[in-house]
């Protein structure tokens, strides 16, 4: 039986996570635009930041300006998405709210990151009874729904912005916790951090140097979808008039407003809706490259 | 002595007809047929008004054997308080209303009109009320009505601490049984508008003896409750027993509870409701060209009310009350937050609709940025002042609030907006202690009660913490007085003065909305929703 | 696209047994299944024939070359665990491929299966049958792989490395079953495999794969009797033999690593890290000679390896072999040294009252180590070598025993010994993938010992650093470099510079090259045994594999189940008497010689749980030479044998080497 | 089994008992003072006090606890402080109903989602693939009462076939409730749909790639035989685990969407009782949810363990 073959294979893609440390950011970069999609919603979610920061610089009109003359008016060149019930013109609304929703969201997202990665870290690393007490209280928060938590607290803090913000780090710091958690206990074994003990290192060291960069892949992909997640907590407390207060150009508040009007003024309540769904599907993209980042 | 109907009927006739609407297939017909748009339609019912009157009068006549059909569903929003004593909302009141009944209703005129007292006598001095109750009354449990179920009733709303009629029938002196089917109250002073407080939202008439009426329902009312779903529907069938002949001539009436107004317009729309009364302008403006649909508006005397405390800083320098005024647009503030719907607010609570009293040449400076500027410069506030403001999270209130931040904020005025849910605003009496706050108030046939309670010096629900000894004055004349004339004078100086120096800004009055499935004919919209009488309602549809 | 495999021609006959060897990175599995024609997705067979009884399989359609598969060629995979569905059970795995190939009936094929499951020898073939997978051992599992493949009397058999990951003794076993199996069967049968004692106990001819391309390809005799192309000779120089012993000779080892695709140059592709390459070798790709009437042989400069004139690498006594150290004062003393764990319980357990699992990994062990000494801890997993190693260092807490090095008393915690202590002994971990932090250089890697166990400021960590990596022959440009640049080889040196950075008196190495290719397995080996003689530290050594373990130890201490059963000079290990079980792992290294017919002795059921060990003696159970109820209930004395050796068995010395030594006889006759 | 059960059982009673600690204290810390709401506005200091006395409000925080939980477990969940109507059946109702809805949705969507999401799957990075994939992604950026407001828009007021409003009667029938099950059911569905079919198409990818699905093919399986008897067995357990969690979400979770059609389930009762402040309703709401949620995750547990044979050794 002769055999003779000549094969040819592609191979994995030559990404990795950490060549150097400026390649490594490159890598990432690169792993951000490696697909359509990715580029897309790595894209989506860069202009979403750059608009949050300019949005005062680049809105046409005041975020609460009231034109009474112009209200009510269906998107025109003068008002690019038109103008709401109150004579607001809604364009300049989205583009002021992607900061209510990037500082909002994203700052909560990120202090309930930190804290869950604290927490994360110290439970999983020291084991034994903290570990468990600390599960089990994360458990008792996490077999409530989040919005169910998130009205509860909202009720007792009462509504407001900064209610919005402890809220998101209440409810979603027991999820990053134990997902960092996790990733803890499957690095902490490893030769690397024993290694790292065995020379007498400090636990600040064995924790922040050896064992927090391993997390920080992991904590990148729950972090993108715990923003997702976070831009949905905000609109629907705004939807459910519990969240941020009017007249902030939250846009779930925003979408919320326009309901009544929904017959005569459809482009109120569309175009915040359809900014919050096109961010949370940018990130959601992002989310997917991070990941595929990680697998390769 | 004299039939009381008699001694308002001057009131009556200057209150004006405008306040009548009648829903009728006609006009829905019409609107179907050529309305173009909303204020067409309103017109129309304006110019309507004397032929409204008689519509009501021919419907009420028909047929008096005429076979109860078709169920009316109504929405509204949840209801929490059944017992009348503790009722409030308009919901509440109009599910009250249908199962137990006033001794008097108050007509869409303003007129006090018989209900389970037939007639009644005033004494010369004004002190003592007869009234003779109707025969053939049952409770819905089988039981005859008698004085002595009227007796037990006010002498539960007058005895019981803490309810809002403790205050309201503290003048009467004695409630007495002086014959099988007669009443007799005894008034400590005389009080020409206490026909109105026999008629206040809460004094339906309970079974004597009655323990558990913040859960059961034993009224006489033309409609028995069936099933009673807490915080969903309570559904109602007509009692066959009535004493009103050939009312109701529905065969029920199921409220069906909507959190949310828009959700209710959806379900009108939609066929699964058939009447709605509570809801945005701008959901009202929505529902205009809708086939099937009727809708109507009636102007009310119901307002939103922007009160800051006049008893400490900022509120107790009136310069600081003064420049919000002057800040303030009220018709922007009506056309934008209102959609033009309702009338201009003239900062006191007695509106246009009491076209007796109200006084046209009161009229709030109009908007002056630099005076408004310079009178907070001068009360010391030259470099802005930061305060909040409160509000329930109902109606338009939360876009009220975000229209003042936007015109008060080019005076300097830092607003911050708090918006609460309603029960939670008023559930705590942080209405009463908050600086700056907004209120809604409801419409009620007649102007001193705002005063009583709202304004005068230690009134219940002084919000504004207001106290001016000259105002108490006036409100005590216009509330106790027999002279007509002397009321009509105190009620403008009163005007003038609100505008002068009143911790309260109110932009406008609200109007009344309705809008019903053409199934249904014979409805007249009321001015305050929970009083809307669905006896003569009828089922025309197939 | 780049070619992972190319210009390979192979041809088996029936009733033939081909092994092909290669190291991993050379192609060999791709090319197991493009011989198949199954490819994942990101594969493509771009060119060439594929001839199998007549039939060029590259041109067969979908659904011809489904009917071949399992019928006329099988596939038995390397990782039996993963290549057998977890959800379904091994029985009805086996009969579903007898149902489709065969066009059995449900009943048939079940009957079948419960016959073919005896056939690969397994005991309770209807228990087994009705077993998950995860349920049954791996030997078991590989054996129903095994049955799977057999069931359609194939006529190509392709065995992917089967017993890679199975620990010795069932390697051995199944080996057995194998070789009489292949023994029984005209199907041609492609083994293909990195362990040339495996090659040599099997195959009749065998292939050398190296980089994706053939390199040698001759009967099996030939070959290792007279390896043609350099790296055949190097593979087969750097495999330590039972027997031999660093004092004797150096390990040979083949320098650089295997070039990746994207490497490849025009020349040879070995020319990089042959010693005999000269210019041509760089620049033309040599072509596959027959060298004899039956071998092939890809090298320029094969007739000159031919006639003995030139060796890349042999089997010769090396002048820089490590001297042996005669024995000095001890260095580590363990006595009775207990590692017990407490199972970890649910909190729900707890409030259940549960009584808690206790395990036991070590109980009670008593050994030492000399200064400079070698002490090397053979055993298969689960008998508690690394759980010792660990307790040793710290990284487990012993629940019992002493631990003294250099006359410290170690605290159990590794948190309350002190920075002096923990300088003594430092670690070496089997994976090396997971010895180096990713998010940290090489450098700063090993600038840490000297800040943290030294006390030294940055800027002289900073050289001491480099001069280690240059002391473990790494490039210096790998100081600022992460380790995902580095294979696993030079991980695995970096991690040995960490361990050795601070002259520790103490190394435990725990199996530092079971992951690595036998090729870089002996340059660590060399490099590990001289690092140890400069820093003069005793070094417990921990491995499966006793030819390893007897190469690179002075001494060998053979654990079981928790304990230790002989510790014997390694020296001695070749003679006689042993432990029973010591004997039985013994037999179970395959010998690269191939004119060693093995008997392997074949022990029944698995290592005992730890949770619950036999009473007497732990072997008792599982032992070839048990004698009855006193094994069963006593425990064994420890005996001293003529050649110095330590055994805990209740047969006396003289007994057991007369019994051995029968079986030796029985063999040769 | 038994013994898994079981220990799986007692995990879920911890958690449980946790949890109401949490909500116990949460709902402790609402403002308003209970007595207040329940008198009203007008009410003396003393009655507030022989209220506060009578209802046990005086006790330690522990002591309330211990009987608040002790009253639950029992079904003695006591009378709405807004309502005064006795709390159990109202809550149950409302349970049924979310249950009816939940079970709904879970019968068109969750078919639906598994077989897109295997489709998805099976033709990683085709069209079909992307086809969904986008659909899902799309799909999962828009908040629930952005769909509901979009599908209410199309089918109740564009196409007219289904009602907005979903408030059932207490005593319609399964054939006059049906209609207005659907637009809800759907909206859930959307927001299921990209969550369970994202989770089987990685799924599927996962166990495709595994070796066993080449040792099925290389017996010579057809495809499909691969597909169905290996693939789909081991890639739909993660898929029925997030099922049987969803299950939970649904029951508790529907807060918006009930709210958007009116549909008078747990989550509207919750909000309701929540802008009343009435501490016993949002007490009773929370737990029965953190039950229900809790047994959904124990269901996906046993559900777990029973689809795979290497849980249960553990």
């Amino acid at each position: 039986m002769p055999v003779q073959s000549k094969m040819s294979l592609t191979p994995d893609s030559p990404l990795s996570v950490n060549p150097s440390r400026i390649s490594r950011w490159a890598g990432a970069f690169h792993a951000l635009f490696s697909t359509k999609a990715t580029a897309l919603g790595t894209t989506i979610v860069l202009i979403f930041v750059v608009v949050a920061f300019i949005a005062p610089l680049i809105a046409p009109y005041g975020v609460n300006e009231q034109i009474y003359s112009d209200a009510r008016q269906a998107p025109s060149a003068d008002h690019w998405f038109g103008t709401d019930h109150l004579g607001r013109d809604v364009f300049s609304r989205v583009l002021y709210g992607a900061s209510d929703i990037l500082f909002l969201a994203g700052l909560g997202t990120a202090m309930a990151v930190m804290c869950g990665t604290a927490v994360g870290l110290l439970s999983g690393y020291a084991g034994g009874m903290v570990d468990e007490i600390m599960m089990r209280f994360f458990d008792s928060l996490l077999a409530m729904p989040a919005l169910l938590l998130a009205l509860l607290l909202l009720g007792t803090l009462g509504p407001s912005r900064n209610s919005v913000f402890i809220v998101m780090v209440i409810v979603y710091t027991p999820i990053v916790a134990r997902v960092v958690r996790s990733v803890v206990l499957s690095v902490r074994s490893k030769g690397f951090v024993e290694a790292a003990r065995l020379q007498g290192e400090s636990i600040e060291w064995v924790l922040f140097r050896e064992i927090l960069p391993s997390v920080t892949p992991t904590l990148a992909v729950e972090a993108a979808l715990r923003f997702s997640y976070a831009i949905f907590l905000v609109a629907s407390l705004g939807f459910l008039g519990v969240g941020v207060q009017p007249p902030s150009p939250n846009w779930g508040l925003m979408v919320n407003e326009a309901r009544p009007h929904v017959g005569q003024l459809p482009w109120a309540l569309f175009f915040p809706a359809a900014a919050i769904a096109i961010v949370v599907i940018g990130v959601n993209l992002m989310a997917d490259g991070v990941k595929r980042l990680l697998q390769a | 002595m004299e039939l009381s109907g008699t001694n308002f009927r001057l009131y009556n006739k200057r209150l004006g007809i405008t306040l009548i609407f009648v829903l009728l297939m006609a006009l829905s017909a019409c609107t179907r047929g050529t309305a173009e748009t909303p204020g067409e339609q309103v017109e129309t019912s304006d110019g309507a008004t004397a032929g409204g009157v008689e519509e009501v009068t021919s419907g009420e006549v028909g047929d008096t054997k005429a076979e109860r059909v078709g169920t009316l569903r109504v929405a509204m929003q949840p209801i929490v308080n059944i017992d009348p004593i503790a009722i409030s909302s308009d919901s509440e009141v109009l599910v009250a209303n249908h199962v137990y009944d006033y001794l008097i209703d108050i007509d869409s005129l303003s007129n006090p009109v018989p209900r389970l007292a037939t007639e009644w006598k005033t004494s010369e001095d004004g002190l003592t009320y007869t009234l003779e109750l109707a025969e053939g009354v049952t409770w819905h449990d089988g039981s005859p009505f008698s004085a002595q179920d009227v007796v037990w009733t006010f002498d539960r709303l007058r005895t019981t601490e803490g309810t809002p009629t403790f205050d309201l029938y503290s003048n009467i002196t004695g409630v007495e049984a002086t014959g099988g089917l007669e009443v007799t109250f005894t008034l400590a002073n005389p009080n020409p508008f206490f026909l109105y407080d026999l008629s206040d939202n809460h004094a339906l008439i309970l079974k004597a003896g009655t323990t558990d009426a913040d859960t059961t329902f034993n009224g006489t009312g033309p409609f028995k409750v069936k099933n009673y779903s807490p915080e969903d529907r309570i559904e109602m069938v007509a009692n066959e027993d009535y004493f009103v002949l050939g009312q109701p001539r529905l065969a029920g009436v199921d409220i069906i509870f909507f959190n949310d107004d828009a959700a209710a317009v959806e379900a009108l729309r939609g066929g699964q409701i058939d009447l709605a009364m509570r809801m945005s302008t701008a959901l009202f403006s929505s529902l205009q060209d809708v086939p099937g649909i009727t809708t109507s508006s009636i102007p009310t005397n119901g307002f939103d009310l922007i009160r800051l405390r006049s008893d400490r800083a900022p509120g107790n320098d009136p310069r600081v009350i003064q420049a919000l005024k002057l800040a303030t647009d009220r018709e922007a503030i009506l056309n934008v937050v209102q959609q033009g719907y309702g009338a201009l607010g003239n900062d006191s609570p007695i509106g246009p609709l009491y076209d007796a009293y109200h006084d046209e040449t009161a009229i709030p400076p109009a908007r002056d940025v630099e005076a408004a500027r310079a009178l907070l410069a001068e009360a010391g506030y030259a470099d802005g002042m930061k305060i909040t403001l409160h509000t329930p999270d109902t109606g338009g209130r939360p876009d009220l609030a975000a229209v003042l931040k936007e015109q008060w904020a080019e005076v300097g005025v830092d607003v911050e907006i708090s918006v609460e849910p309603e029960s939670v605003y008023y559930g705590d009496d942080g209405w009463l202690e908050v600086d700056l706050g907004i209120t809604g108030w409801g419409s009620r046939p007649y102007p001193q009660f705002y005063l009583d309670v709202m304004l005068v010096s230690g009134a219940k629900w002084n919000e504004s913490h207001f106290s001016d000894a000259e105002f108490d004055a006036l409100a005590a004349t216009a509330g106790t007085t027999l002279d007509e004339e002397e009321r009509i004078k105190a009620y403008s100086d009163i005007q003038h003065l609100l505008i002068e120096r009143g911790p309260i800004i109110i932009p406008y009055y609200f109007a009344q909305f309705g809008a019903i499935s053409d199934n249904f004919s014979g409805l007249s919209l009321n001015a305050f929703a929970g009083r809307t009488d669905f006896r003569p309602v009828r089922f025309v549809g197939n | 696209m780049l070619p992972a495999v190319r210009d390979f021609s192979l041809q088996i006959f029936a009733g033939e047994t081909y092994g092909l060897v290669g190291e991993s990175g050379s192609g060999k599995t791709t090319l197991a299944h493009a011989i198949m024609r199954y490819l994942s997705d990101s594969g493509e067979i771009v060119g060439g024939r594929i001839d199998f009884d007549g039939r060029n399989l590259l041109a067969l359609t979908s659904s011809e070359i489904r009917d071949i598969w399992g019928r006329e060629i099988v596939f038995v995979p390397q990782d039996p665990l993963s290549a057998l569905n977890p959800s379904i059970r091994v029985g009805e795995q086996v009969a579903e491929g007898l149902r489709v190939q065969m066009g059995l009936s449900r009943k048939a094929a079940n009957t079948r299966t419960i016959e073919l499951l005896t056939e690969v020898r397994i005991s309770d073939p209807g228990r087994v049958a009705r077993s998950y997978p995860h349920e049954i051992s791996g030997g078991m599992q590989q054996r129903v792989m095994i049955a799977m493949a057999l069931g359609a009397e194939p006529k190509l058999i392709l065995l992917d490395e089967p017993t890679t990951s199975l620990d010795v003794t069932t390697q051995a076993a199944v080996l057995d079953l194998l070789r009489d199996l292949i023994h029984n069967t005209d199907a041609a049968v492609l083994y293909i495999t990195h362990n040339l004692g495996v090659v040599a106990q099997i195959c009749d001819r065998v292939a050398v794969l190296y980089a994706g391309e053939l390199v040698e390809d001759a009967p099996k005799e030939a070959l290792f009797e007279k390896p043609l192309h350099p790296y055949t000779q190097g593979l087969l120089a750097s495999v330590p033999e039972l027997g031999r012993h660093k004092s004797d000779a150096r390990l040979s080892s083949i320098p650089g690593r295997i070039p990746s695709p994207q490497e490849r140059g025009s020349g040879c592709i070995f020319a990089p890290r042959c010693p005999l390459a000269i210019d041509l070798c760089f620049s033309e790709r040599p072509r596959l000679d027959a060298s004899f009437p039956d071998s092939k042989v890809r090298c320029h400069r094969w007739p000159e390896i031919a006639a003995g004139e030139i060796f890349a690498w042999g089997k010769i006594n090396n002048p820089e072999a490590v001297a042996s150290r005669p024995p000095q004062e001890t260095a580590l003393q363990l006595k009775n040294v207990e590692v017990g764990y407490t199972l970890r319980q649910s909190l729900s357990e707890r409030v259940a009252g549960r009584p808690r699992r206790r395990v036991m990994a070590v109980d009670g062990v008593d050994l030492s180590v000399q200064y400079g000494e070698t002490l090397g801890l053979a055993g298969e997993s689960g008998s508690g070598k690394t759980s010792l190693a660990r307790a040793v260092v710290g990284l487990v807490v012993r629940s019992g025993g002493d631990i003294d090095l250099l006359g410290l008393s170690l605290a159990p915690e590794l948190s309350r010994r002190s920075i002096d202590e923990l300088r003594l002994a430092q670690y070496i971990f089997q994976n090396p993938e997971e010895a180096l932090n990713p998010y940290l250089t090489i450098g700063e890697t090993l600038q840490r010992p000297y800040i943290t166990l030294m006390g030294q400021l940055k800027a002289d960590a900073r050289n001491n650093a480099r001069r280690l990596l240059a002391a473990v022959k790494l490039p210096a440009d790998y100081f600022d470099a992460y380790p995902n640049r580095l294979s696993g080889g030079e991980k695995q040196r970096v991690a040995i510079a960490r361990a050795f950075a601070t002259s520790p008196a103490l190394l435990i190495a725990d199996e530092p090259v079971s992951s690595l290719d036998v090729s870089v397995q002996a340059s660590i080996l060399n490099l590990l045994s001289a690092l140890q003689v400069d820093a003069n530290s005793s070094m417990l050594f921990i491995s499966h594999d006793l030819a390893v373990v007897g190469f690179l130890a002075d001494r060998v201490a053979i654990m079981y189940a928790g304990q230790i059963v002989e510790v014997t000079d390694s020296k001695a290990l070749p003679a006689l008497p042993h432990h029973p079980y010591t004997e039985a792992l013994l037999s179970a290294v395959p010998s690269i010689d191939p004119a060693t017919v093995q008997q392997v002795i074949q022990l029944e059921g698995d290592i005992p749980s730890q949770q619950a060990f036999p009473s007497g003696c732990r072997f008792h159970p599982r032992c070839p030479r048990y004698l009855g109820d006193i094994c069963r209930t006593v425990e064994p004395p420890w005996q001293v044998t003529e050649t110095g050796s330590r055994i805990r068995c209740h047969i006396s010395p003289d007994d057991l080497r007369a019994a051995q030594k029968r079986g030796f006889d029985n063999e040769g006759g | 089994m038994a013994t898994f059960v079981i220990r799986r059982m007692g995990f879920l009673a911890l958690t449980v008992i946790l949890t109401s600690l949490v909500i116990f204290i949460i709902t402790q810390m609402l403002p308003g003072d209970v007595a207040r709401v329940v008198l009203g506005r007008e009410a003396g200091e003393a009655a507030l006090e022989a209220f506060r006395e009578e209802n046990g409000l005086n006790d330690p925080l522990p002591v309330q606890y211990g009987r608040w939980l002790m009253d639950f477990v029992t079904g003695d969940w006591g009378h709405s402080l807004s309502t005064r109507s006795a709390i159990f059946p109202v809550v149950m109702d409302r349970l049924r109903n979310s249950l009816l809805l939940a079970g709904m949705t879970m019968l068109v969507g969750v078919p639906l989602s598994i077989i897109l999401g295997i489709i998805a799957g099976l033709n990683e990075d085709k069209l079909a693939d992307n086809t969904i994939s986008i659909g899902a992604l799309t799909v999962v950026g828009l908040p629930e009462f952005v769909t509901g407001l979009v599908l209410i828009q199309i089918f109740s007021r564009w196409l007219g076939w289904l009602p907005a409003n979903s408030s059932i009667a207490p005593d319609a029938t399964f054939a006059e409730k049906l209609p207005m099950l659907i637009l809800p059911a759907m909206t859930a569905t959307m927001v299921l749909l990209a969550y369970i079919s994202r989770m089987t198409r990685a799924g599927v990818i996962e166990e495709l790639k595994r070796p066993y699905v080449r040792t099925a093919t290389l017996k010579g399986l057809p495809r499909r035989a691969v597909i169905f008897n290996h693939v789909l067995r081991n890639s739909l357990i993660p898929a029925i685990t997030v099922i049987a969690i969803s299950f939970g979400w649904l029951i508790s979770g529907l807060i918006v969407i009930e709210n958007v059609f009116n549909y008078p389930g747990l989550g509207r009762l919750l909000v309701f009782a929540i802008d009343r402040q009435d501490l016993p309703l949002i007490q009773a709401v929370a737990m029965v949810a953190v039950v229900s949620f809790a047994l959904a995750n124990l269901a996906a547990d046993l559900i777990y363990a029973r689809l795979n044979p290497r849980i249960r050794l553990e």
